[in-house]
């Protein structure tokens, strides 16, 4: 069976290109991060469903998330960024001190984002002093496995542990993986990763076992305020669409899809978000592409540096009387 | 299990000759995921709940598996909560089968620096005994100018808020009976 | 709401999507102000003048819904002449007196119901927290009343509103909430936009509003501009309150609360209520409109409930078994009595007064004074291990060796392992079916207490004194089933709901009750839950197969109504408002109240009648009266009885606070509770000196992730993990001028107590000038303790007890601190830092604030 | 297709900023410059919001005003107008140094996962290698009739191999499970290919030496039968094993540059060749050490050859990669990239020039090998180093983002915040 053009990257549907014939439709997520309230029922729900141990008791300092990143014992991680920025649909930047700034026809304001999102000594949000203060803005996103529609680790699993579901999710099995490791080098999101006295990868399965007997995912299940949306993936792209453009006409023009598009570098994710500023502030990469892109390239080059090799081998032992 | 089904169950043999040749879905699925269930849907019993946090009233379905909780999670049914649930309550089964969870009696004797335990129908009984006592040197049976006072200051009660409605009933009901007046709850607090 | 009720939240944000705008006004940006559309920083405790503010917006620009106003308010009333206002007495009403701290409400009484006035001595209902009796029934009121539709009588409720808060203008509330006046007018004017015939606005508040020494003002200032805008009684409208408590509604409708017999019934007072007679005489007010009208049928039901056959009408029903009150019996009494050793024993049944109260050193210093403590949780929690981990042992104030209390901890049963009903937020009863058994020694309150009374009825089985009798006539034989001999929880619903005596048959409402001793109900406001024999709380419809409105989803009280004087969404000839708020309305046709939810008016009586002169009780109230429990039939814009500090809310600094009351001579509310113990303190605020020891504002709440002292989430891993460590909030400034680093460690200082956190600088919380002053706000959470997977020092340590009159309930939420780098000492050295402060701020425990601050600006005059 | 050198790119359109900026007194670092990649970030949109007043302001017009403002590029806003003094992280450095790298990251943290590999895995590149290179040394001298080499080549691949074996399974998260690794052949994971190599490989060369012990057999009886067979099979082994050496030697090549690791992707043209290099350099360093510098010819001109892939793939990756290459030159990795290179020019000297000497041979030969232990640890760590720092993640895909973008000179589509 002559494999899909795009088999290897660009978009696809993974689901009967992974030998399911009649699958079911693409399901997956759409995270509205403008209606999230960071409440983490996500990240609870997540661990009670799938029995997912504790992450560690310690303060990180990074606003509310106590969390830090996706790992192999958080499959959810809200993260929570403090902005002191105006919204897009805030009033314009008064002096919360009360005295009204003197906003005058075309004062250039640059509120700009001074928070960098620095680490180190800078408490996150610090850039403006008092006086600069304008109204403030708190982002926060609960973040997941984007089950890609090219997934690197899937393609990179040497033991086939992780695999494609019939509704086109990426899934580890448990029962296979060897604790290789290289699905974590793979991954361009730094989702999945290796627990540490397990030594199996551990990732979102997007609740594979409820998706088998027809239920919600726990996480999408217990969101209070349907930030997290699950359904088939087309369904959601229009909704994604449609919401974008809403928040556009009501003047949040910094609104953007991130993942949604079947063109990106990993032929569009099965888990994509509305984000209200770039991707690199919620620490999600601006560009991924997925690493098989390049593989043909690779093993052309390997074979070139084999046959280099071998050549210099020959012409060792032939060459020269020596 | 022969030896030819093993070997047509080997995901190299299946990627050769079924419709996965690279080996990223249908061959490479194991049998563990094949028998993968919804443990829900292997539940014994579903109790319809209500959350035991905050005020809403969330709906909960409490799965019950081998006379232990399995699963706690929102009811779609109800029309206050859509089936969603706030973290604390999804971690209603953590709550409910949390390690820390007292299930013994544990006594203090006075001036004592540790816990004993005690069998709980002792407890009640010395609890009761206690009662009586207080009860008896702190009794007020009238007022300065003789009016009925019918009661004792000398027992408190506090808490009530995170109970039912039934045990708050018997709690004031008792207590009343009982004359003991101070009893208190986080309506208050 | 995000923070500590986020799927009620979901609504909101339902709302928003639909274009609805959503403001949030808190001291700190929460999670609820990331979404909100604008986001106003607010100095805690100040909230009086704010909507004071939007109050005078309203009238100033006429911009109340007249025609709801003048027929469903008494806005047109005429008050006695003998009232004068705040504005003359310097931030005192007529008729205060200095002795007694408290108002003789005879002057605020309608024109020409002077004398009736019913509780001229407010000082008996302070203690008895009476104002927490109004909670379903209207207070003392005259039932015919002068009125002036036309609303100019100077003398009217309407004016005397608006001189009231005249000087609320924007430039005041800027200079004293700290909010610019920008935010302000945009809040008022959205809020007035957002009100009429087409329109309503809701007002959500949580709990941690009440806690103030003005809270009841608080609620009260929010239905005043309700009713304004009306917005009451209809859809999308009204105020709601998010309770904290799984049940928190439900114990207070079946009170365990020393002021209370269930169905708001007052506990009997010994001077008051020495008979029957007087007692529900006392609730009937007679000659008074309105439902308690029939107040003796629910009490004589409410003792039959209670003594069966023993229950008389020839001894009263055995009213004389009723224990009465002689004054304030509540918690922080109650506490300070242990410390002084006047108490035996103590209950704590599913409460750790140790982190969840106020002054958390009083409560475990308390506690080591017992002779016995008995406590009922799920965890080990550290009200029950005060003498072994508590602070106080470090300190070595309380000596294990030397600490008397034995203490019992009996393991309780999760709400999974008992089967019972919740009564959530807005009084929906719901039904729990039980799960599993409770494991081990696990057992339910329902067990506990049935076994408890089993056991002393037959301790006291032939006890000849009079006192055992009450014990021993009690009806207390509930079927018991299962392993462990569990009561049936449902024949306790029956006994709530109320039956027949004679047939058993359960009653279906309240209208059932008679005072002859045939019916026996636990609870009036409940009967019906169990109309026709059916558990109406268990009931679940689900939502997809019933309107929005979903009345077959367990039961609400009253009458499984869901929202209460629906009467008035519609007009006076009972007519739906609007199309688009269309809710309840006159059916002609069939002459009778219809639509989408169970009328709160009598079915048959038509909008046209009007009661015949002198005509009481339900009678009483006209066809365009939809405030049935009030005396008078009307929403109260001004309060002549019922609330103990004033008919109409008065802006007052809080108990402790750094600025001076830039409104009134009088700073603090002059009718607040004080308590002169040893162990209590106030720090001091303006006019008296040493202000500065504490210069900053202290603030707590919840985290979404943690709830209320901590026991059920500080114990449950994947919540202790999402927030593993106690922390202070504290803006960049404050960080700079005190010398604090983001993580670092902080220590805070009150005249109480002294508690370190880690620190989370944020633009979060921000500086606000007040009155020409930069005023700091820091933020705690509440929940820590020193048990649990994550522990850490309680917020609520630093609080001292001062409590609003009206309900006795603590000021919890704003008090003075101040802020030190480092961690805070450890043994003795604690107590001699709080010791320090004490002496610098001038605070000798045992005195308290000035009551009156008016004289003149220097001179303080205490009152006792 | 790499894309242009970032740093150069980027600085160029600094400089063009400064010129642009006149008057304004732009202290590197001091005002916000923009995120990495020269584009405006979202903020940018966010200021248009200036005109956005309380009095007129309704949430149509409000994003009216910002949208009036989209379409022209205007003059870079300077904050000196709103008198905030922006506190810039690290302060301003003097005029003309090279920006440091500005981008916006989640409080620091790693945008991926550093490889989860030990030490053992970049001890196995060099024991892959070695095997490879002594296999093909082996079959050189067996074809060539130089028994030294051959013996010493065929123990090395052996003892080679066997270590990697070890390496490879106790790296495992569960090593018990270490064959689950032959359950599946997919062409898309290069450790699948290479766990199919080295199946192939591993029997052969272990053959190939055993065979090596046919000549102390005992002449007769069955043991001397298998001693007359062994031979053949062995040759035979010994072709075998050469010939899946070479694909030993570079999969792993492949293996570390598909994945997302910024340096190690980045440098997928070249790390096959690097790796190719280092086998026949340390193939060759076997045949220096145990061959009679008679026999060692071929290894020291398979030495050159080894040198000269390897030193040319170094210099590549450490120099081409821009932004990518710096990992590569920076602490531990540089440290070792550079002993490497040391190590490899003197051992391919001591290898030329002390053609007579034993001792300078074998000197050599153990030069080479150290030298492929040293470039393996370093290209390992540097990919690792590559993969913590969130800088290598967002700095190069945000250009190529910008790029693409500006590329194509579409107007920002709606998802991108329109720049302002």
């Amino acid at each position: 069976m002559l494999p899909d053009p795009n088999s290897l990257y660009g978009p696809l549907d993974p689901a009967p290109e992974a030998g399911y014939e009649n699958a079911p439709p693409r399901m997956g997520f759409f995270t509205d991060t403008s209606v999230c309230i960071g409440c983490k029922a996500c990240e609870v729900a997540c661990k009670e469903w799938n029995g997912v141990p504790e992450s560690g008791l310690d303060l990180l300092g990074m606003s509310y998330d106590n969390t830090g990143a996706l790992t192999a014992n958080s499959w959810r991680h809200v993260a929570f960024i403090e902005q002191p920025r105006p919204a897009g649909h805030r009033a314009s930047p008064a002096d919360v001190l009360g005295a009204p700034v003197d906003v005058g026809p075309d004062r250039p304001v640059d509120a700009g984002p001074q928070f960098l999102g620095m680490p180190g000594a800078q408490p996150p949000g610090r850039g403006s002093g008092a006086e600069g203060r304008t109204d403030f803005r708190w982002l926060m996103m609960s973040d997941v496995c984007k089950h890609c529609t090219h997934a690197a680790c899937l393609d990179v699993c040497p033991t086939g542990s992780l695999f494609r579901t019939e509704f086109g999710t990426v899934v580890v099995q448990e029962d296979i993986c060897n604790g290789c490791g290289y699905c974590i080098s793979a991954c361009p999101y730094g989702v999945i990763d290796q627990r540490k006295d397990d030594g199996r990868a551990w990732k979102c399965t997007l609740c594979y076992d409820r998706l088998g007997a027809g239920m919600m995912p726990a996480c999408a299940q217990a969101c209070p305020t349907e930030s997290i949306q699950y359904g088939p993936l087309d369904e959601l792209r229009e909704r994604a669409a449609a919401r974008v453009g809403t928040l556009h006409d009501r003047g949040v023009p910094e609104a953007r899809l991130y993942g949604h598009d079947p063109n990106d570098g990993v032929g569009g994710d099965g888990a994509f978000f509305l984000l209200l500023d770039e991707p690199e502030v919620y620490g999600l990469p601006p560009d991924p592409v997925v690493t098989t892109r390049d593989l043909p390239k690779m093993w052309k080059r390997a074979g070139l540096a084999a046959l280099a090799m071998a050549a210099a081998t020959v012409a060792a032992f032939v060459g020269g009387s020596s | 299990m022969g030896v030819r089904s093993w070997f047509e169950g080997w995901p190299v043999y299946r990627q050769l000759t079924g419709t996965d040749p690279l080996g990223r879905g249908a061959a490479a699925k194991s049998d563990g995921s094949r028998a993968l269930t919804a443990r829900t849907d292997t539940a014994d019993s579903v109790a319809r709940s209500v959350c035991p946090y905050c005020a809403v009233g969330c709906g909960q379905r409490v799965f019950v598996k081998d006379g232990q909780v399995s699963q706690i999670e929102g009811d779609p049914d109800s029309p206050i909560s859509r089936g969603r649930l706030c973290p604390k309550g999804s971690a209603s089964k953590s709550l409910v089968t949390s390690p820390l969870r007292q299930t013994t009696v544990r006594y203090r004797r006075p001036y004592s620096t540790q816990w004993e335990g005690l069998e709980l129908d002792t407890a009640l009984d010395m609890i009761a005994d206690r009662i009586l006592a207080a009860r008896e040197q702190t009794w007020e049976d009238v007022d300065t100018q003789g009016r009925p006072l019918n009661r004792t200051l000398g027992i408190s009660s506090l808490g009530g808020a995170t109970l039912d409605n039934e045990e708050n009933y018997l709690i004031k009901k008792l207590f009343t009976a009982m004359g003991a007046l101070q009893i208190e709850n986080q309506a208050r607090i | 709401m995000a923070e500590a009720h986020p799927v009620g939240f979901q609504w909101v944000m339902e709302a928003k999507r639909r274009g609805a705008k959503v403001f949030h006004v808190d001291p700190r940006f929460t999670r609820t102000s990331a979404v909100a559309d604008a986001y106003l920083p607010i100095r805690a405790g100040t909230d009086i003048a704010l909507l004071g503010g939007v109050v005078r917006y309203i009238l100033d620009n006429e911009l109340d819904f007249r025609e709801y106003v003048v027929a469903y308010t008494n806005a047109a009333t005429i008050v006695s002449e003998e009232f004068s206002d705040t504005e003359d007495g310097d931030g005192f009403f007529s008729g205060f007196d200095p002795e007694t701290g408290t108002y003789v409400q005879d002057s605020w009484q309608y024109e020409g119901h002077e004398g009736s006035s019913g509780s001229g001595h407010t000082a008996q209902e302070r203690d008895s927290a009476a104002g927490l009796t109004h909670e379903s029934h209207g207070a003392q009121v005259g039932g015919q009343t002068r009125r002036d539709e036309t609303l100019q009588h100077p003398r009217c409720v309407y004016q005397i509103l608006k001189r009231h808060f005249a000087r609320y203008t924007p430039e005041m509330v800027e200079r004293v909430c700290g909010i610019s006046q920008e935010k302000f007018l945009e809040l008022a004017r959205a809020w007035t936009e957002n009100s009429g015939r087409d329109r309503t606005g809701m007002l959500v508040y949580s709990v941690g509003w009440t806690q103030h020494s003005v809270g009841v003002q608080y609620i009260r200032t929010g239905a005043i501009i309700q009713l304004l805008l009306g917005n009451m009684g209809r859809p999308g409208g009204g105020v709601m309150a998010l309770r904290g408590h799984a049940s928190i509604q439900g114990s207070t409708d079946i009170p365990t609360l020393f002021n209370l017999l269930p169905g708001y019934l007052p506990m009997p007072h010994h001077a008051e209520h020495p008979t029957l007679d007087e007692w529900v005489d006392s609730i009937r007010h007679p000659g008074q409109k309105g439902f308690w009208g029939n107040a003796r049928s629910f009490a004589a039901s409410l003792l039959k409930a209670y003594w069966g056959d023993a229950a008389t009408p020839e001894n009263d029903f055995c009213y004389g078994y009723l224990p009465r009150m002689t004054g304030d019996h509540g918690t922080y009494q109650q506490v300070l009595n242990m410390i002084d050793g006047k108490i035996k024993g103590y209950f704590l049944l599913g409460q750790n007064p140790a982190v969840g109260s106020a002054h958390g050193r009083a409560q475990r210093l308390g506690m080591a004074n017992l002779d016995w403590l008995v406590v009922r949780d799920l965890f080990m929690i550290e009200s029950a291990t005060f003498w072994q981990n508590g602070p106080e042992v470090a300190t070595g104030e309380i000596v294990p060796e030397e600490c008397r209390t034995e203490v019992f901890f009996l393991p309780a049963a999760s709400h999974v392992e008992k089967e019972g009903t919740f009564t959530q937020t807005q009084r929906l009863l719901q039904w729990r079916e039980k799960a599993v058994e409770p494991p081990g020694d696990a057992r339910s309150e329902l067990w506990f207490f049935y076994h408890l009374g089993r056991k002393l009825r037959e301790k006291l089985a032939d006890s000849p004194l009079p006192r055992d009798r009450a014990l021993l006539d009690l009806t207390w034989d509930y079927p018991t089933h299962g392993p462990q001999a569990e009561p049936s929880a449902e024949a306790v619903l029956r006994e709530i709901n109320g039956y027949d005596v004679t047939t058993g048959r359960p009653l279906s409402g309240f209208a059932e009750a008679r005072a002859d001793g045939s019916t026996a109900i636990g609870c009036w406001i409940y009967t019906g839950v169990y109309a026709d024999g059916v558990n109406q709380a268990a009931r679940r419809k689900s939502r997809h197969e019933q309107d929005w409105v979903a009345a077959e989803w367990g039961w609400a009280w009253p009458a499984n109504r869901r929202i209460l004087y629906n009467r008035a969404s519609a007009d006076p000839d009972g007519n739906p408002w609007s199309e688009r708020k269309r809710y309840v309305w006159w059916d002609a046709e069939k002459s009778e109240w219809t639509g989408y939810d169970v009328p709160d008016f009598e079915k048959t009586k038509p909008p046209s009648y009007r009661p015949a002169p002198g005509a009481s009780g339900t009678e009483g109230i006209a066809g365009d009266d939809p405030f049935v429990m009030q005396g008078d039939g009307k929403g109260w814009l001004y309060a002549p009885s019922g609330v103990l500090d004033g008919p109409l809310p008065t802006h007052y600094e809080p108990v402790e606070s750094p600025v001076r009351n830039p409104l009134y001579g009088q700073q603090a509310n002059p009718t607040r509770k004080m308590y002169a113990h040893p162990v209590n303190s106030v720090n001091p605020s303006p006019p008296q000196e040493h202000g500065q020891v504490f210069p900053y504002v202290f603030t707590v709440s919840r985290l979404t992730e943690h709830h209320t002292a901590g026991a059920m989430s500080r114990t449950v891993s994947p919540l202790a993990e999402l927030q593993p460590e106690m922390f202070v909030e504290v803006s960049p400034d404050l960080a700079a001028e005190v010398g604090l680093t983001h993580l670092g460690w902080a220590h805070l200082v009150s005249g109480r107590a002294v508690i370190e956190a880690k620190v989370l600088v944020t633009d979060r919380l921000t500086p606000l000038r007040v009155d020409g002053r930069i005023i700091h706000q820091v933020w705690l959470p509440y929940h820590f303790g020193f048990e649990g997977l994550v522990t850490g020092d309680s917020a609520n340590d630093l609080f001292g007890i001062s409590l609003d009159p009206n309900v006795l309930i603590q000021e919890s939420k704003v008090g003075t601190c101040d802020v030190r780098p480092g961690r805070r000492p450890t043994g003795p050295a604690l107590l001699d830092l709080v010791a320090d402060y004490q002496r610098r701020a001038g605070i000798t425990p045992g005195q308290h604030a000035p009551a009156v601050t008016t004289d003149d600006e220097g001179k303080e005059h205490g009152a006792s | 297709m790499t894309p242009p050198g970032p740093v150069g790119d980027r600085f160029r359109r600094f400089r063009e900023r400064l010129a642009a900026e006149g008057s304004h007194q732009a202290r590197v670092g001091d005002d916000r410059t923009s995120a990495a990649g020269g584009a405006e970030t979202a903020s940018g949109a966010e200021l248009a919001h200036g005109g956005d007043r309380p009095n007129d302001r309704d949430t149509a017009s409000g994003n009216g005003a910002a949208g009036s403002r989209r379409g022209d590029r205007p003059a870079r806003r300077t904050t000196e107008a709103s008198g905030r003094r922006r506190g810039r992280r690290g302060g301003g450095g003097e005029e003309l140094r090279v920006p440091e790298a500005e981008f916006t990251s989640y409080y620091g943290r790693p945008v991926l996962k550093a490889p989860v590999w030990k030490w053992d895995i970049a001890a196995y590149l060099f024991t892959g290698g070695l095997a490879a290179g002594s296999s093909l040394l082996a079959a050189g001298g067996q074809l060539t009739g130089r028994p030294a080499l051959r013996r010493a080549g065929r123990v090395t691949a052996l003892a080679a191999v066997s270590a990697s074996a070890v390496f490879l399974v106790k790296d495992l998260g569960r090593p018990a499970r270490f064959h689950h690794m032959l359950r599946v052949a997919k062409p898309t994971s290069p450790m699948s290919m290479g766990t199919w190599i080295l199946t192939a490989y591993g029997p052969a060369a272990g053959v190939a030496a055993i065979a090596e012990a046919a000549g102390v057999l005992p002449r007769h009886g069955l043991l001397g039968l298998a001693g007359r067979v062994l031979p053949p099979i062995g040759h035979a082994a010994g072709l075998v094993a050469a010939g899946t050496a070479p694909a030993l030697a570079t999969y792993t090549g492949v293996l570390l540059a598909d994945t997302a690791v910024p340096s190690w992707h980045e440098a997928y043209p070249e790390l096959p060749v690097i790796f190719a290099g280092s086998a026949l350099a340390s193939g060759a360093g076997v045949g220096l050490l145990a061959a009679p510098p008679a026999q060692a010819g071929p290894a020291r001109r398979m030495a050159v050859a080894g040198a000269a892939l390897e030193l040319y793939g170094a210099h590549r990756v450490e120099t081409r990669l821009g932004l990518l290459s710096e990992p590569y030159r920076l602490g531990r990795p540089g440290r070792l990239l550079r002993a490497g290179r040391l190590l490899t020019a003197g051992g391919v000297a001591g290898a030329l020039l002390g053609r007579r000497s034993r001792v300078v041979g074998a000197l050599s030969g153990t030069a080479l090998l150290a030298a492929s232990v040293l470039t393996r640890f370093g290209i390992f760590y540097g990919g690792v180093a590559s993969a913590r720092d969130p800088r290598y993640t967002v700095v190069p895909q945000r250009e190529r983002l910008e790029a693409r973008r500006s590329s194509m000179d579409l107007p920002p589509n709606r998802a991108a915040p329109p720049t302002v």
